[in-house]
């Protein structure tokens, strides 16, 4: 990526670096890749986003199909993250993980262990299990993991290299719909915090950013709006905005008002009764 | 014989290694983005060729696809 | 602002130009200069956010102070719009607009006519008045208005060249409390929608921009952030990425997850029992 | 005379102008960022020299500061 | 409503009365009758919710018809408090109130006069006209409000009896959708406050109550239930839990946790690890 | 409880029952006897709550202090529930429900098996386990659980009686903080969801019920609030508010306004200009 | 002679008063619940009998329905 | 001989059972809201008389307090 990251340290104000086991990329923003109606959009969308690490999934041999996603993402010198989308049990998701290794050279996986598939949301004491295995196994374990700051500690005790919580259920576009959790997540994290689902405008992405999350990862928001590389555009933005927003240290909340003009000298040009009367 | 292929049975010549089906089921031999697991074990690229497949094994054909 | 906006083509997507009164501008984020420490601070915050319109206010002459807030909003070629803080009745405030025509030889106003020093909100029926007698007179008048849909849309009807309805109290940063009100605003407006007063942070700027206005007027946001120039950094992000995401329409919320992997051609590894025994 | 300026009173020569109050109250008479009202009623720049004063009058000098 | 007074008095832990002009009620839920399925229903209604003050509406005479909204009220021994709704100005405001003085031989009304028939907002300068004008005429003024801190202080200033500002869109049953507004509203009031429409279940009732407003005015939430009589008695029971809560004083909101039983004198088992191995 | 029930039956619509185990309470509102600063204090809660259920936790016996807390609660009538606050792995909690078990004849407990002490979330995994130990040791199982929906199906199929999901952190007051995992979790229980924790004020236990929770569990909203009695009743009007409303059936929620009052049949006055001039 | 009633015209005896007008809109004479408006003036149910009605003047008659 | 009893350690005579420490240590010998656990094994009340404690055991007695 290091087009991206001269081109990024020319075009915006410098928001350090995401660095996971040992590793460092300009951009916080990583996309998956699933979702787009086609290559073509999802290259559209990397190039506007400034991703530089793309997930993919591992799926049956579909004799004839050619493997293009893989072509697609070496042209844009992407990041393969694989992961283990689909599994319900450690036992698949260690196994779907082995495999990706071996079809992707890589060590790296985002670990999915679903529990039901209508929320999606992870089954924590499986993944746990997988976490624990894969770390053994050499792995650098990315979990997918619900907002249980409990639960993100465990897998960081365990030695997965970042904590992923979920915003809100995959592809539900609901944004962050507990910032407290998340807050407490962020807080007590000796790894880097991604923020992984939930997200569905560009809002969202800055806020969970501006709760000190290290990253973002999203699909759906972009590949599901009307216009995907423009929303890539936009996530590209908000995650820099809340980032620099975090490093930037807002301004104090409060419930009334504090005149941002001095209320001293103002003129005084008698009474306005007369004047309306005239 | 007969192996199940991706949940699917299929009859190989015997003496059929791993590198022989992957080349039957795609265009391109070089294996890249693809992995197999034969009985619920993962067999690396480097033992494609020496791995015979025998009666009734249950082989997992896989490569990348969209998704996550 | 030929620079900037230069710049700007080369360094971002393209969010259109807000127009307002016939004039254009490449940048959607209009700055109030109040709060700043100091003019360097001020000046910073300028280049950082990207600001081509920039607030000043009229106080009495203090003998042997420099007017030198004209020389650094010159020196940035920015557009000044005087408002008319402090006022409290729709008299007082027309006599400022006056003072600032004669001043700054411009025939633009930010129309402030507040109702109690708690809450600075508007005073409706001054506020209506005030921006009536104005646009008589000639001026284009941009009124701070609260976020009642009728009053905005009176102050259309009566000729005003934008609405700025707020998000929450003048200095306040509790972001847009009321979001519904914001959007009806926006939906029936035939002018410019401007959200003035109450952004804390980057996510409340997209936010605005997300429901669909114009543009974001903010000052204490920038200049009470720990750090001033990042922060106004962080809001010419966040009002590009809240543009963009509106400008390219988001993905459908839904309750429920929505798998962004292909669900078919999992592959079945036999019993994770049995295997977890081994 | 007397005069009220900006709310406090102030001794001018007789005949004094609005313009020659601007010079005793400001270094730069260039009076970009500058305004006057005299009795509530706002003086334009052109008529700042041809405005004389007079006993009594409510001026109100304004410029230009950081707000909004 | 001296019985269902009594029965209040016997049956609920005593939450003061609400006073406006000098009358008293033991109810602070105010029913509006509008949106009934019939006038069954809504005799259900006024029973389950224990309402004493209702109000109704003027229409032209539909000849044949029978007035018999009145006899419904006055079976239940209801306080009639007649409204101007439908008037979109001042004008016709005024006139309405007149015509229901004669009507009813009351000088209580709850004054509308509403801005547009998408959001039925009130028309603030419009509003405050007609209140004026009545309230020189000797009308006992409850004006219909948004929830604008100064719209309603000016209401006070003129002699309203109390305000009713709202919380959401007449039958929206959106809730109270600022309540950072309704809480200054309330603080500066020095008349009883009401919080008038936008309220869609008996958390919103109990949000409007603990937010310190004097009383709630309710219709569609009520009337467009499934259930309406049930519903009337849940919002009986949610006005009441609101106020009691407010009157209580709740406990401190706190990010994190505090344990609720004491730590020490914990018992300590020896080594987990020996006994799971067992 | 007979007497409570029966006034109850008396005094308030029928709410249901809440059914646990076979077991019958009239009371939804399930009360934690931590916090309260003396005896006297909680046995007006008690009352004034109308709970029929109250938990209990054990503590190494302090020499010379009475166990007069069972004294109270007998005196009321009160069903004891044992908890196993204070444990933080599966082997602690386990024993201290057997000693419960000995302690109060009981074989009820309200499993907690906590995961840190600044948020006292539950551990997943721990509390698993424990369910599943205790549940095969014949006990009623009811567990303090996150608002996990995959956590809270696991609890359900390993046999326990009741879920209890959190609000918000114990002790925090801040509510529901995450309403759309409590409905999931709500729509997919087959036994009975108890919300456990975060409860601040009535509008927070109002909300639960709403959302279709069978009861609540509250302490110190009641034994913090500055009258401990008083926020006793707001809650026990709360809860049954809640109740109603979500057998009543809510009015929809929409955007815009529908009006409550017939548009037609709108008096004509003519022109307001004319009036106005006279 | 014509009048206005709740925007239809209606035709009327010579000398009609408010009070016959509303008799013949109503069974029930007792007028509680109603109210009168002749050209924009309200008519005090007092003085309903002796206020004669006029060629072409605009009556709005009133009455309580649920609402608000 | 010693036994560690809620954390402290407690000098008892030879032969005591848990009967007799309970004893010791409550006014109250109705043990009703009372458990005991002898070296993390519950000690039911019915075996309370019967069980000896011996040098170096560890025991639990808990009691009900507010909480939950």
């Amino acid at each position: 990526m290091v087009d991206v990251n001269a081109e990024g340290a020319a075009r915006e104000p410098a928001t350090g670096t995401l660095e996971i086991a040992g590793r460092r990329w300009g951009s916080r923003l990583i996309l998956g890749s699933g979702g787009f109606e086609s290559l073509e959009l999802l290259g559209e969308a990397i190039v506007a986003a400034g991703s530089e690490i793309v997930t993919v999934a591992l799926r049956r041999v579909d004799p004839g199909a050619q493997g293009s996603i893989m072509s697609v993402l070496d042209s844009h010198g992407c990041f393969l993250l694989p992961n283990t989308a689909g599994c319900y049990t450690a036992h698949d998701a260690v196994l779907t993980a082995r495999l990706a290794r071996e079809a992707f050279e890589t060590n790296w996986v985002k670990l999915e262990v679903i529990g039901d598939d209508r929320t999606l949301y992870p089954d924590a004491p499986e993944l746990l299990e997988a976490a624990e295995t894969l770390v053994g196994e050499g792995f650098v374990v990315l979990p997918y993991a619900n907002d249980d700051p409990i639960l993100n500690r465990r897998l960081e005790e365990v030695g997965c290299a970042a904590v992923m919580p979920l915003g809100a259920p995959i592809g539900s576009g609901m944004g962050i719909r507990n910032p407290y959790n998340l807050a407490i997540v962020v807080e007590q994290a000796g790894v880097p915090v991604i923020c992984d689902a939930g997200v569905g405008t560009a809002s969202d992405a800055a806020i969970a950013m501006e709760l000190g999350c290290d990253g973002v990862l999203m699909a759906s928001a972009i590949a599901r709006a009307q216009d995907p590389a423009k929303m890539a555009s936009a996530m590209r933005s908000a995650v820099q905005a809340g980032r620099l927003a975090h490093e930037a240290g807002r301004m104090p909340r409060r419930t009334y008002a504090r005149a941002s003009t001095p209320t001293s000298g103002v003129p005084e040009f008698g009474n306005p009764a007369s004047d309306r009367s005239s | 014989m007969k192996v199940i292929v991706n949940g699917r049975e299929r009859e190989l010549a015997e003496g059929a290694t791993v590198a022989g089906l992957i080349e039957q089921l795609r265009e391109s031999p070089d294996g890249r983005g693809v992995a197999v697991a034969v009985d619920a074990e993962v067999v690396p690229r480097s033992r494609w060729d020496s791995t015979p497949l025998t009666e009734g094994q249950r082989v997992e054909l896989v490569a990348a696809i969209q998704g996550g």
